[in-house]
């Protein structure tokens, strides 16, 4: 079985890492004046499986677009091991090591399977037919596909190829925007089994999620984000069974069913 | 008929060597530049520098037009374009600047070469035979396809084979996936105006190897190759390609159907509202995912 | 004396034909976001129908009411099919209208004497027998005086509810059709009434020059209508006025200093001619890049920002 | 609470390049009703409305609004009938007053011919001041009348969405369909925007919402519309809505 039904295992215990990522006080929107997120904090230490999760419009997409510097924060910090990340350019944060999929338009798709997956590996250095056979393995169904335009894949293919094309890079840390999103019920449990996989082999990883349930039972911390604020933050296990979590989600409808 | 054919076969492959970089500069850059066909005018008056001045063959001077066309562009990159988009300017504001580019730079060359046609200083050519087929054309014709055709494919190769040319198609589909790939999306534009900037200049002067020289022989070409490349789909390298030749071979051939010489250049462009009206997203756009 | 009073009165009459044209301009761009990049072939339209016909015998207001009405119509048979077109493709099917236009007026030589042009039409105020300097201040009067009136036409009509449609079109023309606006028809209207007023201003062209031809009809007429409305900050009649006067009185007033000194610099007419077209090239950039809202907007005014 | 359905859905689809972002989905509205259209990311929601409103054309089904077909008619025409929807990102015309952006909404304004606004000066100033004044009314009632004077773009995020609405108000609308009227909007004054959505409902205004703010939609909603991947999974009362496990599985996912 996967590592999602380890009760209380390894994945609720979080790994005793240094601090990887630590976001600080973040103050960010598109319009002047308008700020979606309202001073949001958070921490990811080494080795761990992060999930951000929280309504529609609570902000944790636009989170994601600031940590990877698509868009610049009115304030806060981001610190990536050490170093300052607000004012570098997206690609200097790849560099760095931080690989992001984003949770729509994810892949070139006028770009054959192959196309996508060579142009991340030069950007990753020499060695790109080794690169892209490692990434194979690692999402096999790939492999019929390669000469296909990324355009004609199916939703979980294309989140495949876009996870593989992000992990070319050998990334320290992965970034995840609702992997499982628009996904069928039989896709969603592989993508979520190649997350855990992925981070038992050592990846660190961050990850929004709609799919709440699924992803705090996998991972080791979760936040929760409100209105652009952090509303709570615990281990996985214990925010699924706050109230409160519930509560943000569906009113008080969940509690009463309970009830 | 045929040739007619033939001739609009050789200003169609000129076309489209020149539209590829309007329509690249496009689709990476969202970029309508109304300044493209001066540097098609920009190659031509280099290539009649160089005859004039050193007495080079006209051919001979394409590697130099190359580079003059490809630094002029990284310097307006530099100077105009880069800090218009980090400034998020509007497309409008980004027509209007680059119709000033097009003033500035067809009014330097009228500066120093005047406003009248002028001609390589070569010995004249007669028109021959082409490959045994029943058409002629002047040497200059010939090589003027030739190389139209090898650039072409050139450009094919370097967008379906390089990783540069790779990474410029990914950048069309998505630029902000193309930086959060790590790649480096101002070093990518750079080439993108090189390649652009260069095979426009090329273009001009093959273009200036088939008709006289004037300041506003690009100008006069963007028309055309407006509509090339919205017939081919707009952003779309070989969509401008096919849609070169067709308008090379319609505006010729409607000449053969008895429609003045002068208005060749109405014909180009009834046929790029025809397709507009027809295909909005271009005749080859379909092909396009989102 | 009088040459240097000839000159001034040319500076005024030549912006505010010019002004004329642009304000055409500015209701189409500055109010109603419409993208024309060929309004100077409706210039040429109403020019050319004008002096055509009053060559052949009709009196001259039938003869510019036929002009006016003709670039109006004009306007549709283009706006028809391409105003639905994204702001770059209508920039480029505009312009290609209008040397479609140039083209044609170039070659059919039996109706327009094709590249010669035509001289000798009847002008106003002939029959008044007024001295060439009477007539050149008469005719100021007569410009000033259209101005004048398509400035208040324009101000009412654009401070009224109808201008009020144009604006939210070229705020958000989604949210305007949210509520309720047919703005298809708003546009066309734009565009026409728009053209018309490039018609006219045709027409004092052709009584200034008392000579037409094909070259005074260059897409470059339509770029300086464009520099001139930035400059001045699309939206603004009055900005549109202020900012013909600036580019006339500025490009032209200095022309002979100009000249006179670079010719002495060993330049021909053609090389200060060029000079001057090329900082108008440069200084459309610059605007663009630092003052996209014109030298009198204001930010919040933005007129190029979407 | 119930009247005749005023608005009338019926096995209405939209299909993006093989997708389909809604399929036979099928409702009324009755008069009077304030009906909440709720479901995740992605569920199709706005798709929906803008088919609706006639954003998008149908890829299968019919509208009707009042026993008209809405389907067949241009976009602009069903404001005209009475249904006015408004944005999910507020759409206000940044660069004309808050009072402009209020008048230019009125319908059957004389001066908006080019004939009436040229030679009837006197009933075009009549009309316009008959409409500042129910202008003023209107933004005095959502408290923006300090604003009037003030570009439209001057205002806060929750001052455009009440902008948004009042500029609605003025087609005096039978139904009024809101896309997501508490996005950004502060607490307090979602309590407002709740406040002024019954008032006006009792004024006999029919709503449809679309919101994401699940404590607002059960209190003040009649009746829920849920939807997920394109497809209408639960229409009921909010007291069955938030009983049936489709329902909470579409949201917090299904679980193992």
């Amino acid at each position: 079985m996967n590592a999602v039904d380890q009760q209380d295992g390894a994945r609720t215990g979080a790994p005793a890492g240094a601090e990887m990522l630590v976001m600080e006080d973040i103050v960010a929107g598109y319009v002047p004046g308008v700020d979606i997120l309202q001073g949001v904090s958070l921490t990811v230490r080494q080795g761990e499986l992060v999930s951000i999760i929280g309504p529609n419009g609570a902000g944790k997409s636009t989170l994601l677009k600031v940590l990877m510097g698509l868009l610049r924060p009115r304030r806060g910090s981001i610190r990536f091991q050490g170093r300052e990340l607000v004012g570098l350019k997206p690609s200097a944060i790849v560099a760095l090591g931080l690989s992001y999929v984003p949770q729509v338009r994810n892949v070139f798709p006028n770009l054959t399977v192959r196309e996508n997956l060579e142009i991340a590996a030069a950007v990753a250095g020499p060695g790109a037919p080794q690169r892209i056979q490692r990434i194979l393995d690692i999402f096999p169904d790939l492999r019929d596909k390669l000469r296909s335009k990324a355009g004609t894949l199916s939703g979980g293919q294309r989140q495949m190829l876009a996870m593989g094309r992000a992990l070319i890079l050998e990334p320290k840390l992965l970034v995840l925007d609702e992997p499982s999103a628009g996904l069928a019920p039989q896709m969603v449990n592989a993508v979520f089994q190649k997350i855990a996989e992925i981070n038992e082999q050592g990846c660190t990883i961050l990850m929004i999620e709609q799919n709440a349930r699924r992803a705090l039972e996998m991972s080791h911390r979760g936040y929760v984000l409100d209105m652009g604020r952090n509303a709570v933050d615990d281990t996985g296990r214990a925010l699924l069974e706050n109230p409160r979590v519930v509560e943000l989600y569906l009113g008080k409808i969940a509690q009463q069913q309970d009830a | 008929m045929l040739q007619y054919v033939a001739n609009g076969i050789v200003v169609g492959a000129i076309i489209a060597v020149a539209a590829i970089g309007l329509t690249l500069v496009y689709s990476i850059l969202r970029l309508t530049n109304f300044a493209h066909g001066d540097f098609v005018t920009l190659g031509a008056y280099t290539a009649l520098f160089i005859n004039l001045g050193l007495g080079w063959r006209p051919a001979a001077a394409l590697p130099v037009a190359f580079v003059v066309g490809a630094a002029l562009a990284i310097l307006l990159e530099l100077l105009v374009w880069r800090k218009m988009r980090q400034m998020r300017a509007s497309m409008v504001a980004l027509i209007v600047a680059s119709i000033g580019v097009a003033l500035a730079l067809r009014n330097l060359l009228v500066f120093f070469y005047g406003p009248s046609p002028q001609n390589f200083q070569q010995p004249v050519q007669r028109a021959t035979p082409f490959l045994g087929l029943p058409v002629t054309m002047t040497a200059d014709q010939q090589f003027a396809l030739v190389a139209s055709v090898v650039l072409v494919l050139a450009v094919h190769a370097l967008l379906r084979y390089t990783t540069l040319g790779k990474t410029m198609r990914a950048l069309s589909d998505n630029t902000d996936l193309a930086w959060v790939s790590g790649i480096d999306v101002d070093r990518v534009v750079t080439w993108t105006w090189i390649i652009g900037g260069g095979l426009a200049a090329v273009g001009g002067v093959l273009y200036g190897m088939t008709r006289p020289l004037y300041p506003e022989l690009g100008w006069h070409l963007l028309l055309p190759l407006f509509a090339a490349i919205i017939l081919g789909g707009i952003g779309h390298p070989y969509g401008a390609i096919a849609g070169g030749f067709l308008i090379g071979i319609v505006q010729e051939v409607s000449v053969y159907f008895g429609v003045p010489v002068e208005y060749k250049i109405a014909v180009g462009f009834v046929a790029m509202i025809v397709a507009l009206l027809l295909f909005p997203r271009g005749l080859f756009g379909e092909a396009s995912y989102r | 004396m009088s040459s240097y009073l000839m000159y001034i009165i040319n500076v005024v009459t030549t912006a505010a034909v010019y002004a004329v044209f642009v304000l055409g301009l500015n209701l189409q761009f500055g109010y109603t976001g419409i993208v024309n990049f060929g309004h100077v072939a409706f210039m040429a339209i109403g020019a050319y129908t004008t002096v055509l016909l009053s060559l052949a015998g009709w009196p001259l207001i039938a003869a510019i009411a036929a002009g006016v009405l003709l670039a109006a119509l004009a306007s549709l048979l283009i706006g028809l099919p391409a105003l639905r077109l994204r702001e770059d493709y209508l920039a480029i099917t505009t312009i290609g209208f209008a040397e479609v236009i140039r083209i044609i007026i170039n070659n059919e030589v039996e109706l327009t004497r094709g590249p010669q042009g035509i001289f000798r039409f009847p002008l106003p105020f002939e029959s008044w027998g007024l001295s060439p300097l009477g007539w050149r201040v008469a005719f100021m009067i007569l410009c000033l005086l259209t101005l004048a009136a398509v400035y208040l036409l324009l101000q009412r009509l654009t401070n009224s509810p109808w201008g009020r449609v144009l604006k939210a079109i070229r705020e958000d023309e989604d949210a305007a059709i949210a509520l309720g606006k047919n703005t298809r028809v708003f546009k066309l209207w734009s565009l026409a009434l728009g053209s018309a007023i490039a018609g006219l201003s045709g027409v004092l062209l052709a009584y200034l020059l008392a000579y037409i031809n094909p070259r005074e009809f260059l897409p470059l007429t339509t770029f300086t209508g464009w520099m001139i409305m930035v400059l001045g900050g699309a939206g603004s009649n009055v900005g549109v006025m202020v900012g013909s006067l600036l580019y006339f009185g500025l490009f032209s007033l200095t022309r002979p200093l100009e000249s006179s000194g670079l010719v002495a610099l060993g330049l021909t007419g053609q090389q200060v001619g060029a000079l001057r077209v090329i900082l108008i090239g440069i200084f459309l950039v610059v605007l663009m890049m630092y003052r996209p809202q014109g030298l009198f907007g204001r930010k919040e005014e933005l007129s190029l920002d979407r | 609470m119930t009247g005749e359905a005023l608005l009338d859905v019926r096995a209405v689809s939209r299909q993006f390049e093989g997708f389909w972002a809604v399929r036979g989905v099928s409702f009324t509205v009755p008069q009077h009703q304030i009906a909440g259209l709720i479901g995740p990311n992605g569920a199709g929601k706005t798709t929906l409305f803008n088919v609706v409103t006639r954003y998008l054309p149908p890829s299968g089904g019919e509208i009707y609004f009042a026993g008209t077909r809405l389907d067949t008619l241009p976009t602009y025409s069903a404001p005209g009938l009475g249904l006015v929807r408004t944005f999910q990102i507020s759409r206000v015309f940044s660069r004309m007053t808050v009072l402009e952006n209020m008048l230019f909404a009125a319908p059957g304004q004389v001066g908006e011919g080019l004939l009436g606004a040229l030679l009837a000066p006197r009933r075009v100033a009549r009309q316009e001041k008959e409409l500042r004044e129910r202008a003023m009314d209107l933004l005095r009632y959502f408290r923006l009348d300090h604003m009037a004077q003030n570009y439209a773009g001057a205002l806060s995020g929750g001052q455009r969405k009440l902008l948004e609405m009042a500029r609605a108000l003025m087609l005096n609308p039978r139904m009024l369909l809101l896309d997501e009227p508490m996005a950004g909007v502060n607490p307090a004054l979602k309590e407002q925007l709740l406040d002024y959505i019954l008032d006006l409902r009792s004024k006999g205004i029919t709503f449809l919402l679309i919101e994401h703010d699940i404590d607002m939609i059960m209190r003040i909603c009649d009746r829920i519309l849920v939807m997920a991947q394109g497809e209408l999974i639960a229409d009921g009362t909010p007291d069955q809505v938030r009983r049936d496990p489709r329902v909470i599985d579409a949201y917090l996912g299904a679980s193992q």
